[in-house]
């Protein structure tokens, strides 16, 4: 059994230079599986089985079909299938204005919908070159890591729930890590009045102003919520069955990462020093020095530990831009009468945001009209999905759960 | 976009003027190009967007297929270029390059029915496999009827 | 009035007829404790993770198993089409026939009502190990992959586990000197409980005997073979109605009589401060059940091959030394005489 | 399997037998009230969560709501399963495997559309993929609207579950038949279930899309009950 405790000194690992990155030596240029298997060429005398997971199954985080092709317990082929959430979104867009079309991408990524919606207005503003006051670029920023944290939260809890399942230890985590959720979403619905599905958001601005003794409340949340990942710790980082599971599992290489496209926390865990909040800045990361925080193990338990760190990073953001929210208007624009109101100029625009699963984009194509041509939505989900045929083979049943649990896709991005 | 990417633009299309939103790269070079934009650090594989364009009175049917690359780090920046191709043409595949490439590349199929020439797995990714019709092309209607179930 | 008494007395003068009351009554009590235990794991459970339980029927919501009881009752008697039907409807009634008979050699009180096998312990831990063949029955004839993996992983668990579980329950054995259960009570009289007594090796071979039952009873961390997040519902897949109640009650059944073992052999059994008795060894019982839940709702689960390397590099050669230490304490402490 | 939605009613075989019992009626009308109250009081759900009100619905079973109260908790698989809560916008790709997953579960059971697509598809309703509503192929016994609705919400249509399994039971329960209820309605493009204009032949065609599922995915089921999902 694998045990790396954390009170161990972290070693600094070799490091291999590939195109002007550094990436940890040990887990760059690991030999990838053929995602193109044929079954049939796999010893053709062994008992293999093909085992549907999915669409409708306990872990697979919404409606995934994962069809694993297994010699005994171990998986030797993992065909994702996806597409049973398509909703059609950029065909939606594509027939909406630029006021009709935030909600649409709320249900997108719906544990993390702001991020969805800053997506879209983001592009919309870029094209028609607006931008937003101090005020709501703040108040943005805000949104942004508060949705972080509680995506986080889900996260954590589904994952341990994959672990542990629904009527055991895992069910408890994820019950702690609701409680915090909801402490969130609380915040969230006193500045927006949803639970989910915020459409908070609107070209040149918010569409919310702070309400009164919001931010005290904030504060406040912030603080418990720091208090509490520390007992998260207690139940997962000390707790030698969690860490077997997830040591050594589902080990990504940093190079198949990038090239798949993954971002976020899969990313950083492979030892990627690579975040746009910080190399891109947008809203108004620019005026934060965000730490990023980075692992190099790759396994599950190493972007677990990146995810971690990233909600005491945000907490740390969110406290320091509460405090001191700029005066001044929500939004550039004047507030719209009608859905034709944004008249868009004829452009291509691309623009991406970090999203908690990695690099969330929108593509946006303009003729002139109020309604664009093409609006493609680059989701990190889809590609940390699209690595699961390279993760699961060697794992078993057990971990290909675990691994799945830990790209933490959101089915509804995947699909769109 | 940052220099280097310009002058590789330049030099290899023969541009004066590299549009920001990406030039238009012939689909028999495309593979060159971004496997030399790959040695240049461009590791992450960003998006793959085909658009169709009806036919009007001044163009006949044509489909652009928008690449976008990013280079990770601190200063990361974006590569970006297009391709334009006929209604019946082709485009070759960059799933070899890019392992993200594949599944962006059986959307675009799926969704806007572009053949990616050399594609090792070129199935619909979205829809069931017996849909008939891409819905993001522009003569879908989008409230089209499956039986028996819409 | 005499007159009633006087037949009852001549009713229990009956062998056969007093075997079957006495048997009607143990089993309907313990199938009681089996479901209070559940409604006590679903409070249990709540109050860990901060939420209140069943609460709406009944006080404190404990008619809630009656309920599901009624409800289970009703449901439609399903068996899919493509599967053993004969294996598949035959598999419930034997998990709780296996139970339940694993309950004719567990004595609760010096006289009974169990059997006073002179090979008790032998017997009853190999009547609860039947329990693998329904497991992997139930697997096999429901013709569904998950169910069929889950079987398996319930064999491959219960015939390691079995090996830690009979060594360890060796330990109490050669201490007292007997495989009878009462004759190994009797040897923890005046508080010389084998958890305690000698100081390490009965300690750890409680250890040992409380992590191999669990394993045994597929309880969390230990229950791959059910693995809900897993393997969907493992073996019980494709059950429902009340032949899943009857897995889920023998679940319980199982559960308990492994605790009331484990209070049998290491913890003096009936005995206790003031009168010994019945009180004494439910209580026991039902302490170990309690901390099975709390166990259950704390940890999360191991991987099968995890769980397996736990069994073969720790759990037997752990129990081969404490037999033999055990075997060493009673010649040193002149016990042999 | 052509399932005939619109009289959906279960007796359970036991009852033939004890009705034969002379001077039982007392006892079975008590009987019949015990387990009404037992079929009432335990409902074991089955999360048939696709997307966002998927992740309301895990809200509802945390600690700050806790359906675990009044004895509702989640099973994994269908055949234990009372309750299927549609979670969640449906698509043409799913819904035969949600339909299938309805087929599975075994009698009595209900189906409760949470949230606005599984009611009517919402805003999704006119798109290509997407079934404008669940009851255009399973039988919905409560609507809870909202997008998503919040967890209290879910709570009471649970509540409004328990009270229509009791009607139903003491046989009070009168569904709103009145024609000009449904004017002036939107409509979907299929009729729903229980309206007057559904053609049998579509049940049957959905019946039978449900066993067929998508080519590419290999499942040659041999008889109703064979099952590759979940």
């Amino acid at each position: 059994m694998v045990d790396a405790h954390p009170s161990h000194e972290p070693v600094a690992p070799a490091l291999v230079e590939v195109s002007g990155l550094s990436l940890p030596a040990a887990i760059t240029h690991l030999p990838r599986p053929d995602p193109y298997l044929n079954v049939e060429d796999y010893e053709p005398e062994a008992d293999a089985m093909a085992l549907n997971m999915g669409p409708q199954h306990p872990s697979t985080h919404g409606v995934l079909r994962l069809k694993l092709f297994l010699d005994g317990e171990i998986c030797f082929k993992a065909v994702p299938y996806v597409g049973y959430l398509h909703r059609g979104v950029e065909k939606l867009l594509e027939n909406r204005t630029a006021i009709q079309s935030v909600p649409y991408v709320d249900k997108n990524d719906y544990v993390s919908p702001l991020t969805g919606e800053l997506a879209l207005v983001m592009a919309y503003e870029a094209l028609l070159d607006v931008e937003p006051p101090p005020r709501a670029q703040v108040l943005r920023t805000i949104l942004m890591e508060l949705q972080r944290i509680a995506s986080h939260h889900l996260w954590l809890g589904t994952f341990c729930l994959d672990m542990g399942g629904a009527l055991g230890g895992g069910s408890s985590v994820f019950l702690y890590n609701f409680r915090e959720r909801e402490l969130i979403l609380d915040l969230l619905e006193a500045l927006t009045g949803q639970r989910m599905h915020y459409n908070a958001l609107m070209v040149g601005g918010n569409r919310h102003d702070v309400p009164p003794g919001w931010e005290e409340k904030v504060l406040a949340t912030m603080d418990r919520v720091e208090d509490r990942l520390a007992e998260y710790e207690a139940m997962t980082v000390d707790n030698h069955i969690f860490r077997s599971r997830t040591v050594g599992v589902g080990v990504l290489d940093p190079l198949l990462a990038l090239e798949a496209g993954a971002g976020g926390a899969n990313l950083r865990a492979s030892g990627v020093d690579h975040d746009l909040r910080r190399d891109a800045p947008y809203a108004a990361y620019g005026q934060v020095d965000v730490r990023i925080p980075v692992e190099t193990a790759g396994d599950c338990y190493a972007r677990f530990l990146v995810r971690i760190a990233e909600m005491r990073e945000a907490i740390r953001i969110v406290r320091l831009l509460v405090s001191g929210i700029p005066e001044g208007p929500i939004g550039a624009l004047k507030p719209p009468r009608h859905v034709n109101a944004v008249k868009l100029p004829p452009g291509e625009v691309y623009v991406g945001i970090e999203s908690p699963r990695g690099e969330l984009g929108t593509y946006l194509i303009s003729d002139g009209s109020p309604i664009p041509v093409r609006v493609k939505i680059r989701p990190p989900s889809l590609h940390a999905v699209s690595l699961l045929p390279y993760l699961c083979v060697g794992a078993t049943v057990s971990d290909i759960v675990v691994i799945l649990g830990s790209l933490d896709p959101i089915l509804g991005e995947v699909d769109r | 976009m940052p220099d280097d990417v310009l002058a590789l633009f330049r030099t290899r299309l023969g541009l004066e003027e590299v549009p920001p939103e990406g030039p238009f790269v012939p689909p028999e070079t495309l593979p060159d190009i971004v496997a030399a934009l790959k040695e240049m650090g461009f590791l992450l594989f960003l998006y793959c967007a085909a658009t169709h364009w009806p036919a009007t009175e001044n163009r006949p049917e044509a489909f652009t297929v928008a690449y976008g690359l990013r280079r990770p780090g601190p200063g990361s920046s974006t590569a970006r270029l297009r391709v334009r191709i006929p209604a019946d043409g082709s485009i070759p595949t960059l799933s070899g390059l890019f392992a993200g490439a594949d599944w962006q590349e059986r959307e675009q199929y799926d969704l806007v029915g572009i053949h990616f020439e050399g594609h090792p797995d070129l199935r619909r990714l979205m829809l069931p496999e017996d849909w008939e019709g891409h819905p993001l092309r522009k003569d879908y209607a989008i409230d089209t009827h499956h039986f028996p179930w819409r | 009035m005499s007159r009633v008494l006087d037949a009852l007395r001549m009713i229990w003068e009956i062998g056969w007829l007093r075997g079957l009351v006495v048997g009607f009554v143990t089993l309907t009590v313990v199938m009681l404790i089996a479901a209070f235990t559940i409604w006590f794991e679903r409070k249990w459970s709540g109050r860990m993770q901060n939420r209140p339980g069943p609460t709406e029927r009944g006080y404190g919501g404990w008619l809630q198993i009656f309920a599901d009881f009624f409800k289970l009752l009703q449901k439609e008697n399903l068996t899919p089409t493509a599967t053993d039907r004969r294996l598949f409807d035959f598999v419930p009634p034997i998990v709780v026939f296996v139970v339940l008979s694993s309950l004719a050699v567990v004595p609760y009180v010096p006289q009974g009502p169990a059997a006073d096998a002179s090979v008790g312990v032998l017997l009853a831990l190999a009547i609860s190990s039947l329990m693998v063949f329904p497991v992997w029955a139930a697997g096999w004839s429901s013709n569904n992959k998950w169910a069929l993996l889950g079987a398996m992983r319930a064999v491959a668990q219960s015939i390691s586990y079995e090996i830690p579980l009979v060594l360890s329950a060796l330990v109490p054995v050669i201490l007292a000197g007997s495989f009878r259960l009462t004759e190994i009570v009797g040897a923890q009289a005046d508080w010389h409980w084998f958890a305690f007594w000698p100081p390490g090796p009965g300690l750890a071979a409680f250890v040992l005997f409380y992590l191999s039952s669990l394993a045994e009873a597929n309880r969390i961390p230990f229950d791959i073979p059910e693995a809900e997040s897993e393997l969907v519902a493992g073996a019980t897949t494709e059950y429902g109605g009340m032949k899943f109640g009857m897995f889920y009650l023998g679940e319980y059944v199982h559960t308990f009589v492994a605790s009331s073992l484990a209070a049998l052999l290491f913890f003096g059994g009936w005995e206790g401060p003031g009168p010994d008795g019945l009180h004494w060894m439910l209580a026991k019982a039902l302490i170990l059940t309690a901390s099975v839940i709390h166990v259950r709702w704390t940890l999360v689960r191991y991987r099968s091959d995890q769980l397996l390397r736990l069994c073969w590099t720790y759990f037997v050669p752990a129990a081969l030394v404490l037999v033999f230490a055990a075997g060493l304490w009673r010649i040193l402490a002149g016990g042999l005489a | 399997m052509a399932v005939d939605e619109t009289s959906r009613t279960f007796v359970h075989p036991l009852y033939g037998w004890l009705e034969k019992i002379p001077g039982l009626s007392v006892g079975l009308t008590t009987a019949d009230a015990v387990l009404s109250w037992g079929l009432e009081h335990s409902l074991w759900v089955f999360p048939m969560a696709t997307s966002c009100c998927g992740i309301e619905f895990m809200a509802t079973m945390t600690s700050r709501f806790d359906m675990d109260q009044f004895g509702t908790f989640t099973r994994p698989t269908p055949r234990q399963c009372d309750v299927m809560v549609v979670a969640g916008t449906i698509t043409v790709k799913m819904a035969p495997r949600v339909k299938r997953l309805w087929d599975m579960m075994p009698e009595p059971r209900w189906c409760v559309a949470m949230g606005s697509c599984a009611i009517s598809g919402d805003f999704y309703r006119n798109l290509y993929a997407v079934v404008p509503g669940v009851d255009t192929f399973i039988p919905v016994d409560v609507y809870v609207p909202g997008c998503p609705p919040a967890p209290d919400h879910v709570h009471a249509g649970m509540h409004v579950l328990m009270e229509k399994i009791r009607q139903v039971r003491k046989g009070t329960f009168r569904p709103n038949a009145d024609p000009a209820a449904r004017e002036g309605l939107l409509r979907p493009s299929i009729p729903r279930i229980g309206d007057p204009d559904r053609d049998p032949a579509l049940s049957r065609a959905q019946a039978e899309a449900a066993f067929r599922m998508d080519p590419g995915c290999q499942v040659t089921p041999r008889s109703e009950d064979e099952r590759d999902v979940p």
